[in-house]
C-alpha cells in the first residue's frame, strides 16, 4: 500500500517555515523575556524540520540527505536544552536583580 | 563550636530568591489535629514563621463550670482532653477532694491507678498513630487504634462509655470495676506486649521515620522549661520530671508502693533508663537511639511516649494485684450537691500530654466560685512558632504532630 | 464492500494535516497569549505534535527525543522559571501596538520568502512514492547509534578514505555535545544561585541558624544556672523500688 | 492485525481494515487503562485493609467487595465538577486529561506478548520513557491553574521530582538496552526468552543492582509512597488535586495507577523477560515451531510470525495468550509491591527525595551502568550459563563490513545491499519463510518485523 499522498518535503518546509515565523515575531513581539525564549524554542523546531524533511527517506527515498538530516536535528535538540537551562539561569539573575521579567528593563547599559 | 552548626542539615540555603508566601493550614487540615489554625509565612518550601491560632473550639467549659456542681462539671472535664478523658476526670476529682480534704480508701486508690494507666495508654497510642499519620505512614495508625479499641472495650465494662467516660469522680468512682475485669485487662496487657516490638518497628526503628523526625524540631532542655512545656514535651529534652514522682502529696502517694521509671534521659549520657520490658519471658532491651537522633528532638518526643507506655503496663499490672489483694470500699462519689468550704485548691496531675491542673475556689456553696483549668497541650502548642523557623514545609505536621496537642484541650 | 476495498492511500496525508494544524495552531497560541503559562502550555502542544511530524517523516529516534527532552525537559525547566519569576499583576507587559505592526510585516516577508524557497525547487514539490516495507526499513534508531559513535552504516557501501577509516560519523561532534553539556548543566547551576547570602542579615536562612546558634548557647547555660530538675535519688521517693539507683 | 481483517473481509490493503484495527488496538489498551485502574484500586484497598488488620470492601458485588471501585466511579460521575473562582478554568479542565492521554499513549508502544503491541516502534523504550514523562505537565499545570498554594506546593515539588527522577531512570533503562542492543521492546523481550536464568535480571550483578535502582526510581517517577510528596496529604491537604472533584479527580487517579502498570510492565519486560515466563511452558509444550528457527535456542516466541492472528497458528496463539498473561501477572506484582511499599512506609521529605536521587540512585545507576559494560566487554559469565540455557542471539549486521579487511569490505557492501531486499517483513508474514534463515544470519529489521 502506498503511504504517501500528495504530502511532498515541501509541505513539511512550509510547516517549518511558519513555526519559525511564529518563533521570530514572538521573539520581537514579548516584553516577557520567558515568552522570548519560548520564541527561540519555537525558532530552532522550525529550522529542525527542514533537517527531518530533508533527512528523511520516507519523504524523499531518491536524494535525501539520510542520518545527516536526523543527526544535525538531534544536536539541535541537545543544544536547544543547553540553551534553554543557561538562558533560565539568565532569567532568573535577571529577575533576583529587577524583579522583573521584563526585558525593557535591562536598559543599564543604555548610553 | 557556633560555627559547626552552621553546616547544619537543618539550615537550607537558597538558590533563588521567591516571593514570600501567606499559606493558612487549618482549622481545616489534615495534619492540625482537629482545629488547629497555623498561619505559615513561607518562602517556597521553606517555612520562615508560624503563628498558631487557636479558640475554633473553645465552648466556655470553665464558665459552664461555676454553674454547676462539681459532680455536674465532670463530664464537662471528658471533653477537654477527649482523648484521655479518664486523666481528666481524676484532675478534677483530686481538685475537689483536696478542697473539700477527703481521704480515699486503698482500693479506690489502686483503680484510679488502673484507670488513669489504662488511660495513658489509650491515649499515647493514638499520639503513636496520628504521628505516624503525620508522616504519611498510615497502617501504624490502625495498628494504635486496634489496641486502642480494646482499652476502650474495657473502659465500656467499666463505665458504659467509650470516649466520654465521666467514671472516676470526687470520692472515688462512680462504680466498682465488675468481677472479671482484672482478668481481661491482664490479657489485654498480654497481648498488647507483643503489639509494642511491631510498634517500634513500624516506626521508631523505621529509616524513614527516623530521617523525617531525628534532628528536627530540637528544643532545650532551658526553651522547654521557659515555655512551660511539660509531660512528654518536657521530658523528650531531657528534664527529669514527673509529676507521678515530683508532683503534690495528695497526688504521688496514690503511686505509693510502685515500682516504675520516669522516662526520660540523662541530659549528661544521652541514655534512657534500663529496659524491664519483658516479652515472653525474655528481656527485651529498648530499641537503640539512632545517631542522628539529638536530645530534644521529635524522635525524642515519640520515643518517650513509646516508653511510658511500657511503663504504664508495668504500673497496671502492680495495681491490678494490689487492687485485688485488698478488698472493702472503692470510693463512693460525693454527694452531687457537696458544699464546697470557702477556700482555693489548685492541684496538677500527671495526665498523658503533660500537666493537667485545675483550680477551684469555693465559697461555701455547692458551685463552685471559680474554675479554671491550667491546660498542658496550650503551653506545649506554644513552642510551635519558636520551633518552626527555618524549617520545611513537611516539618510542621512532625513538629506540631510531636507535640501531640489535642484541641478540645487547648481551646477548652 | 466496495466501498471500503477502495485503498485510500492518504494515511500520511490526513496526519500530515493533523499535525501540522496543531502545530501551527498551537504556534499562534504562543504567540498570541497574554499568560506565560498558557504560552507555555501551548508552546508543549506545538512542539509534542512537531514531534509527530518527526514520527510520520521516520524519524523515531528524533521523535521520541524531542518529547523526551523539549517536551519532558526543556518545558518544565520553562515552568518553573514562570513560576519562580511569578509576576505581580499590575505590572503590564503587553506588547506595544507598534511592535506588532512592524513584527507582521518583518514576519510576513520572511514568511513569503521561507514558502518562496520551500515550494521553489521541482524535486521537493513531486511527491515521491515509497512502499510499506521501505518505510519500516527506514525507521532504525541502530543507525543512528552508530553514526554517533563514529560508524556510517548507511555510507558502508561507499569506498571512499573516510569510510575505510571509519571517519565518516559524528563523534567528534557528540563529544563537543557532550562536554558542553556539562559545561552548562555546571554554568547554569552557578548562575542561578543566588550571591547575597553570606552579607543578607535578613535573610530567613540567617535566622534559623542564628536560632540554632543561640539554642546552643542556651545548652551551655543549663548547667550553670541549674535550671534542670537534678536526678533525685529516686528510692527516697519509692522505698520499694531497689532496682533503681541514682 | 490488519492483515486479519482484510483477510476476514476478502479485501486488499483497504482504509477500513486499518481503521478497525487501529480501533481494535486502541479500545483493548483503554480497557487495560480503565480496567486497570478499576482492578488496582480495588486491589490497593484490600491489600492495605490487609495489611492494616481490617477487611477492606465485603459487601458491593457480592464477595470480596469487587464492584466496589465501580460504584465509587458511578458516585464520582455523578458528583458535581467544581471549578474554583480563582482557577484559570481552560487550564484546569484540560489537565486530567493531558495526565491521562500521557500515560494511555504510552501503551502504544508496550509489548503484551510478542507481536501483541499497538504499534512496532523501533525506540519503544524511549518512547514509552518520554511519553510517561509527560504525565507531569498534567500534574504542573494543574497545581498552577487550580489557584490553590497547596495545589502549586504539590505541583512543584511533583516538577521537581519528576524530573530528577528521570535521570537515574534513563540510566537503568540504558542497561538492558545495551546488553540486547536495541531500544525494541519485543527484541528485548525474547532475547530473555527460555528459562528465567535467561532474564537480564540475573545476567551479571550490576544488572540485578539497576534493576533494584530501577524499580525506586519508577516508583519515585510514578509518583508512589513513599515518593508521594505532590499529594502528601498532611502536609498539602492533597496537593495537585486538592481543587478536583468527581470525574476530573478520577482521571488523575486512573493515569496514575496506569502508569504504576506500565512501569511495572517495562521493568519486567527490561529485567524480568517479560512475556516469557521462569519456565518456558510453551517451548516445552511445543506450542511454537521453533524447528523453523533453527539454532534449537530456548526460543519462545516466533517473531516472524508478525501480530497475533498473522500468523493463523491457534499453537502460537495460545502461546501468545500465555504471553499476555506471563506479562500482565508481572506488571501487577509490580504494583502490589508498590502497594505494599505505600502502606508500610512513611513518607519522605521533599530534600530527602532529592537527597536520594542525586546522591545515592544516580552514582548507583552509574555504577550499575558501567558494571554492566564492562562484563559485557570483558565477556564473564553470565546468569544463563548456570543451567546451560543459550540465550537467543539478537545479531544485527551494520558493523560487520568493519571487522573485515579492507578487500572484503565490497563484497560485505553487496550483501548488506542483498538484505535489504529481504528487509520486507510484511511480505514475509508467513512463518515458513523464516525456516530458510537461521538466527545468526537474521537481518535486524526481518527480525523486528512490524505490526500492522
Amino acid at each position: 500500500m502506498l503511504l504517501i499522498g500528495t504530502v511532498s518535503v515541501s509541505w513539511y518546509l512550509a510547516v517549518g517555515a511558519v513555526l519559525f515565523v511564529l518563533g521570530a515575531v514572538c521573539m520581537a513581539t514579548k516584553r516577557n523575556l520567558l515568552g522570548v525564549l519560548m520564541g527561540v524554542e519555537l525558532v530552532l523546531n522550525g529550522a529542525n524540520m527542514n533537517f527531518i524533511a530533508f533527512g528523511s527517506k520516507v519523504l524523499r527515498p531518491e536524494g535525501s540527505l539520510g542520518l545527516d538530516g536526523q543527526l544535525i536535528a538531534l544536536f539541535v535538540i541537545v543544544l536547544a536544552a543547553a540553551e534553554a537551562a543557561v538562558a533560565l539561569a539568565i532569567a532568573l539573575n535577571f529577575y533576583n536583580n529587577h524583579n522583573t521579567v521584563d526585558v525593557d528593563r535591562a536598559n543599564e547599559l543604555n548610553g | 563550636m557556633a560555627t559547626s552548626k552552621i553546616d547544619d542539615p537543618r539550615v537550607i540555603e537558597f538558590d533563588v530568591r521567591t516571593d514570600e508566601m501567606l499559606i493558612n493550614m487549618g482549622p481545616q487540615h489534615p495534619s492540625t489535629h482537629g482545629v488547629l489554625r497555623l498561619v505559615l509565612r513561607s518562602d517556597g518550601e521553606v517555612v520562615s514563621d508560624v503563628e498558631p491560632h487557636l479558640g475554633y473550639l473553645h465552648r466556655c467549659a470553665e464558665k459552664i463550670g461555676e454553674n454547676l456542681t462539681a459532680r455536674q462539671w465532670i463530664p464537662y472535664t471528658d471533653r477537654m482532653d477527649y482523648l484521655a478523658a479518664m486523666n481528666m476526670n481524676l484532675g478534677w476529682s483530686l481538685v475537689i477532694e483536696k478542697l473539700i480534704e477527703y481521704d480515699l480508701p486503698e482500693r479506690g486508690r489502686h483503680l484510679r491507678v488502673i484507670i488513669s494507666e489504662m488511660g495513658r495508654i489509650a491515649s499515647h497510642l493514638v499520639a503513636m498513630g496520628t504521628y505516624g499519620l503525620d508522616l504519611g505512614s498510615f497502617t501504624p495508625f490502625l495498628y494504635g487504634f486496634r489496641e486502642r479499641e480494646r482499652i476502650l472495650n474495657l473502659f465500656e465494662e467499666v463505665c458504659g462509655a467509650r470516649l466520654t467516660y465521666s467514671y472516676l469522680t470526687p470520692g472515688g468512682a462512680t462504680a466498682d470495676l465488675p468481677s472479671g475485669w482484672t482478668d481481661k485487662c491482664r490479657e489485654f496487657l498480654t497481648q498488647f506486649k507483643e503489639v509494642i516490638p511491631e510498634l517500634h518497628t513500624l516506626l521508631t526503628t523505621n529509616s524513614i521515620f527516623v530521617s523525617r523526625t531525628a534532628g528536627i524540631g530540637v528544643m532545650s532542655a532551658r526553651m522547654a522549661i521557659d515555655y512551660g512545656c511539660t509531660g512528654p514535651v518536657l521530658r523528650g529534652s531531657g528534664v527529669y520530671h514527673d509529676l507521678r514522682f515530683h508532683g503534690e502529696e495528695r497526688y504521688t502517694e496514690m503511686y505509693d508502693g510502685y515500682v516504675f521509671d520516669v522516662i526520660c534521659a540523662d541530659p549528661e549520657t544521652g541514655k534512657y533508663p534500663e529496659s524491664n520490658y519483658e516479652f515472653h519471658g525474655d528481656k527485651l532491651d529498648y530499641p537503640e537511639i539512632p545517631r542522628q537522633a539529638i536530645l530534644g528532638d521529635c524522635w525524642h518526643r515519640f520515643y518517650v511516649r513509646m516508653l511510658e507506655v511500657v511503663q504504664s503496663v508495668r504500673l497496671i499490672e502492680q495495681a491490678i494485684e494490689k487492687y485485688e489483694a485488698t478488698s472493702g470500699d472503692w470510693g463512693k462519689p460525693i454527694k452531687l450537691i457537696q458544699k464546697l468550704p470557702a477556700k482555693e485548691a489548685y492541684m496538677e496531675t500527671e495526665a498523658p500530654r503533660g500537666q493537667m491542673g485545675f483550680y477551684v475556689v469555693g465559697n461555701g456553696d455547692s458551685i463552685p466560685w471559680r474554675v479554671r483549668a491550667r491546660s498542658s497541650s496550650f503551653c506545649n502548642l506554644s513552642v510551635t512558632a519558636p520551633l518552626c523557623q527555618g524549617i520545611l514545609l513537611a516539618d510542621i505536621p512532625a513538629i506540631v504532630g510531636s507535640l501531640d496537642v489535642v484541641m478540645g484541650e487547648i481551646d477548652r | 464492500m466496495d466501498l471500503i476495498a477502495v485503498a485510500w492511500p492518504y494515511w500520511h496525508q490526513f496526519f500530515f494535516v493533523l499535525f501540522a494544524a496543531t502545530a501551527i495552531g498551537f504556534g499562534f497560541g504562543v504567540l498570541l497569549s497574554k499568560n506565560v503559562v498558557r504560552m507555555a502550555f501551548y508552546l508543549v502542544l506545538s512542539l509534542g505534535s512537531t514531534a509527530g511530524l518527526f514520527f510520520l517523516a521516520g524519524a523515531e529516534f528524533v521523535g521520541a527525543m524531542q518529547l523526551m527532552i523539549y517536551v519532558g525537559g526543556t518545558m518544565v525547566l520553562l515552568i518553573f522559571g514562570v513560576m519562580l519569576t511569578a509576576q505581580k499583576d499590575f505590572i503590564n507587559m503587553d506588547t506595544h501596538t507598534q511592535d506588532w505592526i512592524l513584527a507582521t510585516i518583518v514576519g510576513g516577508s520572511l514568511l513569503m520568502v521561507l514558502l518562496f524557497g520551500a515550494f521553489g525547487s521541482e524535486d521537493w514539490k513531486t511527491p515521491q512514492d515509497i512502499t510499506d516495507a521501505e518505510v519500516q526499513a527506514t525507521k532504525e534508531a541502530t543507525p543512528l547509534g552508530l553514526a554517533l559513535t563514529g560508524i556510517r552504516v548507511d555510507t558502508l557501501g561507499e569506498s571512499t578514505d573516510a569510510v575505510a577509516e571509519g571517519k565518516s560519523g559524528y563523534l567528534m561532534p557528540f563529544i563537543i555535545v557532550s562536554i558542553h553539556l556539562l559545561v552548562v548543566l555546571i554554568g547554569a547551576a552557578y548562575m542561578a544561585r543566588t550571591k547575597k547570602l553570606s552579607h543578607a542579615t535578613d535573610d530567613k536562612s540567617s535566622r534559623a541558624k542564628l536560632m540554632l546558634f543561640k539554642m546552643e548557647h542556651e545548652e551551655e547555660q543549663l548547667e550553670e544556672e541549674q535550671y534542670v530538675v537534678t536526678h533525685r535519688a529516686k528510692s527516697a521517693l519509692n522505698p520499694l523500688d531497689s532496682e533503681n539507683e541514682d | 492485525m490488519a492483515d486479519f481483517i482484510d483477510y476476514l473481509f476478502g479485501i486488499d490493503d483497504s482504509w477500513f481494515s486499518y481503521l478497525v484495527a487501529a480501533l481494535v488496538a486502541a479500545v483493548l489498551i483503554l480497557h487495560v487503562v480503565a480496567v486497570g485502574a478499576l482492578l488496582f484500586i480495588w486491589m490497593e484497598r484490600k491489600i492495605s485493609g490487609r495489611i492494616q488488620d481490617r477487611l477492606g470492601p465485603t459487601r458491593v458485588g457480592g464477595k470480596f467487595g469487587w464492584l466496589q471501585t465501580l460504584a465509587d466511579g458511578i458516585k464520582l460521575i455523578a458528583k458535581e465538577d467544581i471549578t474554583p473562582d480563582l482557577a484559570d478554568r481552560f487550564l484546569f479542565k484540560i489537565a486530567p486529561y493531558i495526565g491521562l492521554a500521557a500515560s494511555y499513549a504510552a501503551f502504544i508502544a508496550l509489548p503484551f506478548a510478542d507481536g501483541v503491541v499497538g504499534q512496532h516502534l523501533n525506540t519503544a523504550v524511549f518512547f514509552v520513557l518520554a511519553v510517561l514523562g509527560l504525565e507531569v505537565f498534567s500534574v504542573i499545570l494543574a497545581g498552577y491553574a487550580s489557584g490553590s498554594k497547596w495545589s502549586l506546593f504539590g505541583a512543584m515539588r511533583e516538577a521537581a521530582q519528576v524530573v530528577s527522577y528521570e535521570v537515574p531512570l534513563g540510566m537503568c533503562v540504558v542497561v538492558p538496552v545495551m546488553i540486547c542492543g536495541t531500544m525494541n521492546l519485543t527484541t528485548i523481550a525474547n532475547m530473555q526468552s527460555g528459562f528465567f536464568t535467561n532474564w537480564l535480571v540475573f545476567n551479571d550483578p550490576f544488572t540485578f543492582l539497576t534493576a533494584i535502582i530501577y524499580f525506586t526510581c519508577a516508583t519515585a517517577g510514578v509518583n508512589r509512597a513513599p515518593f508521594d510528596l505532590a499529594e502528601a496529604e498532611s502536609e498539602l491537604v492533597a496537593g495537585f488535586h486538592t481543587e478536583y472533584s468527581g470525574l476530573r479527580w478520577s482521571l488523575f487517579f486512573m493515569a496514575e495507577y496506569s502508569s504504576m502498570f506500565i512501569v511495572s510492565a517495562l521493568a519486567s519486560i527490561l529485567f524480568f523477560g517479560g512475556p516469557h515466563g521462569p519456565i518456558p511452558i510453551a517451548d516445552i509444550l511445543g506450542l511454537l515451531p521453533t524447528e523453523n528457527l533453527g539454532s534449537g535456542s530456548a526460543q519462545a516466541f516466533n517473531e516472524n510470525a508478525d501480530g497475533f492472528f498473522a500468523a493463523m497458528n491457534v499453537q502460537v496463539m495460545i502461546a501468545r495468550v500465555l504471553g499476555v498473561g506471563n506479562l500482565i501477572l508481572k506488571g501487577v506484582i509490580g504494583v502490589t509491591l508498590m502497594m505494599w511499599i505505600r502502606w508500610s512506609f512513611p513518607r519522605l521529605r521533599i530534600d530527602q527525595v532529592m537527597t536520594m536521587c542525586l546522591k545515592y540512585c544516580v552514582p548507583l545507576a552509574a555504577i550499575g551502568f558501567i558494571g554492566a559494560t564492562a562484563w559485557q566487554y570483558l565477556d564473564l559469565p553470565t546468569g544463563n550459563a548456570l543451567v546451560d540455557a543459550p540465550r537467543y542471539e539478537h545479531h544485527e549486521m551494520w558493523t560487520d563490513g568493519l571487522s573485515k579487511n579492507e578487500s572484503d569490505v565490497e563484497a560485505e557492501a553487496e550483501a548488506v545491499e542483498s538484505v535489504e531486499e529481504v528487509q520486507t517483513p510484511h511480505a514475509n508474514d508467513k512463518v515458513t519463510d523464516a525456516s530458510s534463515v537461521t538466527v545468526k544470519t537474521v537481518p535486524v529489521s526481518v527480525e523486528k518485523g512490524g505490526d500492522q
